[in-house]
């Protein structure tokens, strides 16, 4: 009881693990491109908890100061990525991700 | 060099150019050049009758000796016994001075017998060719003067003997003979070369002389048994070479040969290689040796004279009547009646020389008709062969005022003087066997003579069948092609010409008493006895029970002799003894065989017995022969008794006795089947097992190697190839993986990190 | 000089390569021509040999001059082993009294092959080059005197002979040209590692480092104390010594190992019956009297009674077997081996007679047996069978084939004024003698009359009696009323051609010449003999009982 | 702090974030996932209010709720034309994807839980601080921070590059 009414560093990480494994899960399984950055989002949000967390209990800027270029990248990152899915869209008249295989050999 | 032994190698090698010549050159000769074959056999007959003058009548000297020998073979200086050589060389003494005139004298009568006897025959050149090489190797044998040199002619004997019993090779029983007469003969030899081997491992020496020098010396090293093996071992080569017991069944069918041979190797002269060899070595014979030959001896003259009562084939019965004789030979042997033994072989060669020429005569006039059932009156046809061959049957017989009488006696004199030394019993058999085979004898030759040449002629009586079997029996071409003779009487049969007839007479006048012995009683009085005395033992040292007797108690007869002469040790210094003996008539018959003394005791006694014994066995053995002939006149002649109603009435001995007692049969089941099997045997062990064996080594090698194979090509090849497999497989999965679908990467990329929590947690925990 | 006669035959096989295979008369010529001045050569080497020197171990002062004559001696190959110490291989030929018989027989017998080699007509070419390397493999094998050197011929004689067993041989040739091949290299494979170990236990007196020369090894004072086959290593000695053995007792061969000799002999054509039966067989007895015996003298005095009854064996069973043979070729095999049982007899008496006796038997054996062998090729050229129940009556009708039979069939069973008989005759002498073999001389006398019983027995069945209704041959009755036969498919003489009586009669005159007085022979052999005899003797010499 | 009104506001803001995130991932409509990560977002920026860092909460509401997400939203737009009704997304890979999430989650859980020496330091962060934010801005990171500066400057120009419109000539294809 006393671990659920304090709150201590491991609802944080628990939280964030949790949205680590939906932004994972999004990535994986979404077809739809706008869904898969969303998930990243996710996954970075995740991240910034985490770095958010440990810095506030070990009282140290570093993590602040990460999350914080965190969320800059996020930005930078979601409109580069917004760009390349439209181009795509403009390409494959979709953003069926599946669809998009030239990889393939 | 001597003389006389330039002359001996002249004697010996004369035929040996006559072979030369003639094998190679005798179609190219006139007359396929059987003038040579005669010519140098006259030439060898005159230079030894040169010699036989010389020696025997002008110095007429028991002790006369030649010797010369060569190296032969030298070995050089030969470990553990020092410089080692091997001596070839030729020896001369009376005896052999006698033995060469008697073989060159037949063997030039029966050349010139031959041709007339081989007239037409395919192979004539060719048969005096081998009557050479014949010759020449028992002209060896008598010259020689070492067991090795002897060993070798006496094989070249048998070789001889080999080609001319096949001489007719295309008649199977020919070569059969042929066959069975050289192997009889190498048992034989077998058991004589280790009697050789015996002494040469002792004394390193093969000569004679040497040999009894280093026995004398007392040098042998091994035990008497050794000694006395060794004596009978080399008698077995005269158990072969003379056909004793129980070697004597290749004499019998060695008749298929011509009959001249017959009569000059198989009568004459080869069959009494074996006794002349006895006599040469009669010096090392131990006791216990001389007993086993006498027995053997007695007992072939039994056995050979009851098979030769029932034969019907004239060649046959004197056939077996040779073995009989020469039985008597090696008993006179012995019993140590060493001259006495000589004595009988040379006048049996000249009378039973005789009978087989007038058979060869009989059989030639009959047109090659052997069977005596089939023969009869031929007396009035052929008076020279009738007479001759009667006289030679009675020389055989042993009647008085013949050769055979004094040389019979002489032997059987001894065979009783020696039952006496040896203390009778068992002894007293060789002495009776002998006495009875004396009238065996007499009863065949008496028989044989009735149903030759009296009666009438019976060759009509001959059955139909038969003629197939003696066609096929005249095949071989000798004779003038006359097939259906005989239904009508005697068609054809004469006189036999000058050149076949002149042999006999020749041969029969030597079997008259005269010309050995002023005596007809007595051949101890003539001069063969007196020139051929018994050596000097050399092993008296070495008997067991007679030399301890000697020693321990030197008997009066021992002390006497002692006295008589002062002690003499070899042949050469109890010469002088011989002499004077000899002269002095007056001291009774036999002085000859008495005064020659022996230092060895039980030799004295024998000599002193077989004397005593003299007139004991002329009388004993007259009756017999008496008794023999008689019985013959009355079944052959007077027909009292039914010949063949007898030999029912004793069905089974009559068998016994007309199937030769079963020898050939006996070896048949035992020696040849078991060699052959043996050697079927054999062969098939090294075909199935050993190289069985072999083979299955290869094929499990190759089991293995195609194992090997397989493991090479299946599992290590096999690896490579699987993971080549497994590669290409896996690249094949894997390709399905490369999608291009950025999200099965990431699926990927987090299954690999789940794996790594996992297995961190597993760390973690334990 | 006696690389001269060595090579000889290989030069002439270098020659023939450059002739064009067509030629066929041209490269028998060749081949023919070679051979002869081999046997000039040997000729000279014979008159050039001076019997008075012993040979077998190096002349007092370690030095083989002055022992052995016609040495030819440099270095071959001589590599460093590093750890191993050096490896110095000479080039070491030279002859003595048991060699030089060796050398003179080799020529005769491989004149006498080329000479019957003539009816090869397949491949001549290259059934002559391998003739060719044969000979010089064979002659190389007998002069050598450095243990690589001899092994090296050794190894070569096995592949042309294969070859020629294997393409010129008859229907089950492939069988037996493995059988022979497989045989002879399981042995040569121990000798190799005997060699090895030799060469490093053998320390040669004048140049103080190993070495592989017989000469210095059949001295046992050349011996390290401790080395492999040191006289110290007794195990090793023996084994070295039994593997040795069996190594020569395949060539010879002895009994549980002879089972090649029946099939390659059956197979082979007839020169190469002849040069088999003539010269290969002499190697291993060769190589035990030159090899196995001197280097191991104690091994050898302590092995004599299992040699001798081995010996025994050879000779009763042999002659059994042959008894039984159906096929000619096959019952001439056996008697050869039935006669190299008395080489090892006359090897195990281990005294003079004993052991001349023994090599003497080598050479006559080589004469005879390549008479018998002829003598079976020419009744197969004509018949083109060998099965003895074939045949019957032949002496009336080739005469003069069936006198040289004669004469060489007694001649194999040992009659006297043949040279067979003196050597047989001096084996038993010699394995009398000595106390160890004695009895088994005994027994093996036997011998004596069943080799006289199947060769009696042969000579009955195919050459007298007369036609048998199945024979090989049809009868008819010539334009001169006389009878004749002729073989089916048989264009030449009948009786012996030219060429054929060019083979047999030299060595018909060289068997009765040496029969009767053997000293050409003999005297070649004493010193050299005596001194072998002397070389193997235990320090007292028992040959008395 | 165990001041409860505290705690249930925590507990609030973070089930409000964790529900929101998963019906960001498992709705089926774009739409809806847009506007729940809206949710997820907010409750994000109230942790970090609790975690003390208040400018980053700021920061957060300002960044994404205003820019990221209507970014989205505008890619959804562009993407997807509003008249047609279906927004939905079908999906790939569900089962390795469900293992996974459970998987790592549970993983991450375990861990976490199993970690017993997390100790809060002595000094935790306190009260505001923008003011140090700042300091350290200039101080220690400034080289970062102007790094940032320029990567965003590249990030808009190549971002508009990328997503500019086509001449109406290039397009006709």
């Amino acid at each position: 009881m006393e671990q659920l009414t304090t709150i201590g560093i491991n609802h944080y990480l628990t939280i964030s693990a949790f949205l680590l494994g939906f932004g994972l899960f999004a990535v994986m399984t979404r077809k739809n491109a706008i869904v898969i950055l969303m998930g990243v989002e996710l996954i970075l949000n995740a991240a910034n908890i985490n770095f958010l967390a440990f810095s506030k209990f070990n009282g140290g800027m570093g993590g602040v100061m990460f999350s914080l270029f965190v969320i800059v990248l996020a930005a930078a990152e979601a409109a580069i990525a917004l760009a390349i899915v439209i181009n795509i869209f403009k390409l494959f008249k979709s953003v069926d991700v599946s669809s998009i295989d030239s990889m393939k050999e | 060099m001597h003389s006389l032994i330039q002359l001996s190698i002249v004697v010996l090698l004369l035929p040996l150019l006559s072979f030369v010549i003639l094998i190679f050159f005798n179609r190219k000769l006139p007359r396929r050049g059987d003038f040579v074959g005669v010519g140098i056999l006259g030439t060898a007959l005159a230079i030894s009758l040169y010699m036989f003058w010389t020696v025997i009548v002008q110095t007429y000297d028991p002790a006369f000796k030649l010797a010369w020998d060569f190296t032969w073979i030298d070995f050089g200086n030969v470990p553990g016994v020092g410089p080692l050589e091997i001596r070839m060389g030729i020896f001369v003494d009376n005896l052999t001075v006698i033995m060469l005139a008697m073989v060159t004298l037949i063997s030039f009568l029966v050349h010139l017998y031959s041709t007339g006897y081989m007239a037409g025959d395919k192979h004539y050149g060719r048969f005096f060719a081998y009557l050479g090489i014949f010759t020449f190797s028992m002209l060896g044998i008598v010259l020689s003067d070492n067991l090795f040199s002897i060993y070798m002619f006496w094989e070249l004997v048998g070789l001889s003997s080999y080609l001319l019993i096949g001489f007719f090779f295309e008649k199977q029983s020919a070569a059969d003979a042929q066959k069975k007469a050289f192997l009889v003969n190498r048992v034989g030899d077998i058991g004589m070369w280790l009697g050789i081997l015996i002494l040469y491992s002792q004394f390193h020496t093969f000569g004679y002389q040497q040999i009894f020098d280093n026995l004398a010396a007392g040098k042998f090293t091994m035990s008497n048994a050794w000694l006395t093996a060794a004596g009978i071992l080399l008698f077995m080569g005269c158990v072969g070479k003379s056909a004793q017991l129980p070697l004597h069944i290749w004499l019998p069918d060695a008749m298929e040969g011509p009959t001249p041979v017959s009569a000059l190797i198989h009568a004459a002269t080869m069959v009494a290689a074996g006794v002349y060899f006895v006599a040469r070595i009669f010096a090392l014979l131990t006791p216990d040796a001389l007993h086993v030959i006498a027995f053997c001896g007695a007992l072939t003259a039994f056995m050979a004279a009851t098979i030769a009562i029932t034969q019907h084939d004239i060649k046959r019965v004197l056939a077996y009547s040779t073995v009989s004789q020469l039985g008597y030979m090696v008993l006179g042997l012995g019993v140590g009646a060493y001259s006495a033994a000589l004595f009988h072989l040379l006048t049996h060669a000249f009378f039973k020389a005789c009978l087989f020429l007038g058979s060869g005569a009989i059989i030639h006039a009959m047109h090659h008709e052997q069977d005596m059932r089939w023969m009869g009156g031929l007396r009035k046809h052929m008076p020279w062969t009738f007479a001759t061959f009667t006289f030679a049957t009675l020389a055989l017989a042993g009647l008085p005022l013949t050769s055979g009488f004094m040389s019979k006696d002489a032997i059987l004199a001894s065979a009783i003087g020696f039952a006496k030394v040896e203390g009778g019993g068992i002894y007293y058999l060789i002495p009776v066997l002998g006495f009875f085979s004396a009238m065996l004898t007499a009863f065949y030759m008496g028989r044989q003579i009735w149903l030759v040449f009296f009666g009438e002629s019976r060759t009509h009586l001959k059955p139909a069948e038969e003629h197939h079997g003696h066609d096929a029996h005249a095949a071989h071409g000798a004779h003038h092609g006359h097939n259906d003779h005989g239904h009508e009487e005697h068609h054809g049969v004469h006189e036999v010409a000058w050149n076949m007839r002149a042999p006999l007479v020749i041969l029969a006048s030597l079997s008259v008493f005269a010309v050995f012995s002023p005596d007809p009683l007595d051949g101890a009085k003539g001069w063969f006895m007196h020139m051929v005395q018994t050596p000097e033992t050399v092993v008296g040292r070495y008997t067991t029970e007679h030399a301890s007797a000697n020693l321990s108690a030197p008997s009066a007869l021992m002390a006497e002799s002692v006295q008589a002469e002062p002690a003499h040790h070899t042949m050469t210094d109890a010469v002088p003894a011989a002499n004077p003996a000899h002269g002095a008539t007056e001291a009774g018959h036999g002085e000859s065989a008495e005064g020659h003394t022996f230092s060895d005791h039980r030799q004295a006694e024998l000599a002193h017995e077989s004397h005593a014994a003299h007139y004991t066995a002329i009388i004993i053995s007259s009756i017999m022969v008496v008794i023999g002939i008689s019985m013959a006149l009355i079944v052959y002649a007077f027909r009292i008794i039914n010949p063949e109603k007898t030999s029912e009435a004793i069905r089974p001995l009559y068998l016994f006795s007309f199937n030769k007692w079963y020898w050939d049969e006996m070896y048949e089941a035992t020696v040849i089947r078991f060699s052959i099997v043996l050697s079927k045997m054999l062969a098939w062990f090294d075909a199935k097992i050993v190289d069985g064996i072999v083979n299955g080594v290869a094929i499990m090698t190759r089991n293995f190697a195609f194992a090997n194979g397989s493991f090479d090509k299946y599992v290590v090849d096999g690896l490579v190839n699987f993971t080549a497999f497994f590669v290409n497989t896996t690249g094949a999965v894997l390709r399905k993986l490369q999608t291009g679908k950025v999200q099965t990467y990431i699926v990927m990329a987090l299954f690999a990190v789940l794996g790594y929590f996992v297995y961190y947690l597993t760390k973690l925990i334990y | 000089m006696l690389s001269l006669i060595v090579f000889l035959p290989i030069l002439a096989g270098l020659v023939i390569l450059a002739v064009p295979s067509s030629q066929k008369q041209v490269i028998r010529i060749i081949s023919l021509v070679a051979a002869l001045v081999q046997i000039v050569l040997a000729i000279v080497i014979w008159r050039g040999y001076d019997p008075s020197l012993a040979g077998i171990i190096a002349a007092p002062g370690g030095s083989p001059a002055g022992s052995f004559q016609f040495i030819e001696r440099v270095p071959w190959i001589s590599l460093d082993l590093g750890g191993f110490g050096k490896l110095n291989i000479e080039y070491f030929l030279g002859v003595d009294g048991i060699s030089i018989t060796m050398v003179i027989l080799t020529a005769l017998i491989s004149t006498i092959g080329v000479l019957s080699s003539w009816t090869i007509q397949k491949q001549v070419k290259g059934y002559f080059i391998l003739y060719n390397l044969l000979a010089t493999a064979m002659m190389g094998c007998f002069v050598a005197l450095d243990f690589f050197l001899f092994y090296v011929f050794w190894e070569i004689m096995l592949l042309p002979m294969y070859f020629l067993i294997g393409i010129w041989g008859g229907p089950n040739r492939e069988y037996a040209a493995i059988k022979f091949f497989l045989y002879t290299l399981f042995g040569s494979v121990f000798m190799l590692l005997v060699m090895i170990g030799l060469y490093f236990s053998v320390i040669d007196p004048v140049t103080h480092n190993h070495t592989f020369s017989l000469v210095a090894m059949a001295s046992q004072e050349n011996y390290i104390k401790d080395a492999i086959l040191g006289p110290d290593n007794v195990f090793w000695r023996y084994v070295a010594f039994i593997v040795l053995f069996v190594g020569f007792a395949i060539k010879v061969p002895m009994f549980p190992f002879h089972t090649w000799l029946p099939d390659a002999h059956v197979e082979a054509p007839t020169p190469i019956s002849v040069i088999l039966a003539g010269v290969l067989l002499k190697l291993g007895t060769y190589g035990m009297m030159r090899i196995n015996f001197p280097l191991f003298p104690e091994v050898f005095q302590a092995s004599l009674f299992v040699i001798g009854v081995f010996g025994a064996i050879n000779i009763i069973y042999g002659a059994f077997c042959a008894l039984a043979q159906q096929d000619l070729k096959k019952m001439v095999a056996y008697s050869s081996i039935s006669h190299m049982g008395y080489v090892l007899l006359g090897l195990a008496a281990a005294n003079s007679e004993g052991m001349l006796g023994a090599l003497y038997q080598m050479f006559n054996h080589g004469t005879i047996t390549a008479m018998l062998f002829l003598l079976v090729g020419v009744i197969y050229d004509r018949a083109h069978t060998r099965q003895i129940d074939k045949f019957g009556g032949l002496a009336s009708y080739m005469p003069v084939y069936a006198g040289i039979v004669t004469v060489a069939w007694f001649a194999s069973l040992g009659l006297p004024g043949l040279s067979g008989f003196i050597s047989e005759a001096f084996v038993f002498v010699g394995a009398f003698s000595s106390v160890t073999t004695r009895n088994i001389a005994i027994v093996s006398v036997l011998g004596i009359v069943f080799g006289a019983a199947y060769l009696l027995w042969s000579l009955q069945r195919m050459f007298l009696g007369t036609r048998k209704p199945d024979a090989a041959y049809d009868l008819e009755v010539g334009s001169d009323g006389h009878e004749h036969i002729h073989f089916h498919d048989w264009k030449g003489k009948l009786d012996l051609d030219g060429r054929e009586l060019a083979m047999l009669v030299p060595l018909t005159v060289i068997i009765i010449i040496l029969g009767i007085y053997p000293m050409p022979v003999i005297g070649l052999l004493t010193t050299s003999i005596n001194k072998l005899v002397t070389v193997l003797s235990p320090v007292v010499l028992t040959t008395m009982n | 702090m165990s001041n409860p009104a505290y705690t249930v506001i925590f507990y609030l803001f973070a089930a409000i974030t964790v529900f929101s995130a998963a019906f960001v991932v498992f709705s089926r409509n774009v739409i809806y996932s847009a506007f729940s990560l809206l949710f997820t977002f907010f409750g994000a920026a109230a942790l970090y209010v609790f975690l003390s860092a208040d400018f980053i909460a700021v920061t957060q509401v300002v960044v994404y709720v205003g820019g990221i997400l209507v970014l989205l939203l505008f890619g959804v737009m562009f993407t997807n034309s509003i008249m047609q009704t279906d927004l939905k997304t079908d999906v790939l890979n569900m089962i390795p994807g469900t293992v996974l999430l459970v998987g790592i989650i549970g993983a991450i859980l375990y861990t976490f839980y199993s970690t017993h020496s997390w100790m809060p330091s002595s000094t935790m962060l306190q009260g505001s601080i923008v003011e140090r934010i700042g300091f350290e801005t200039m101080s220690g990171y400034v080289l970062p921070f102007e790094m940032a500066s320029i990567l965003l400057l590249a990030a808009l120009i190549g971002a508009a590059f990328l997503a500019r419109f086509d001449k109406p000539g290039n397009n006709e294809k």
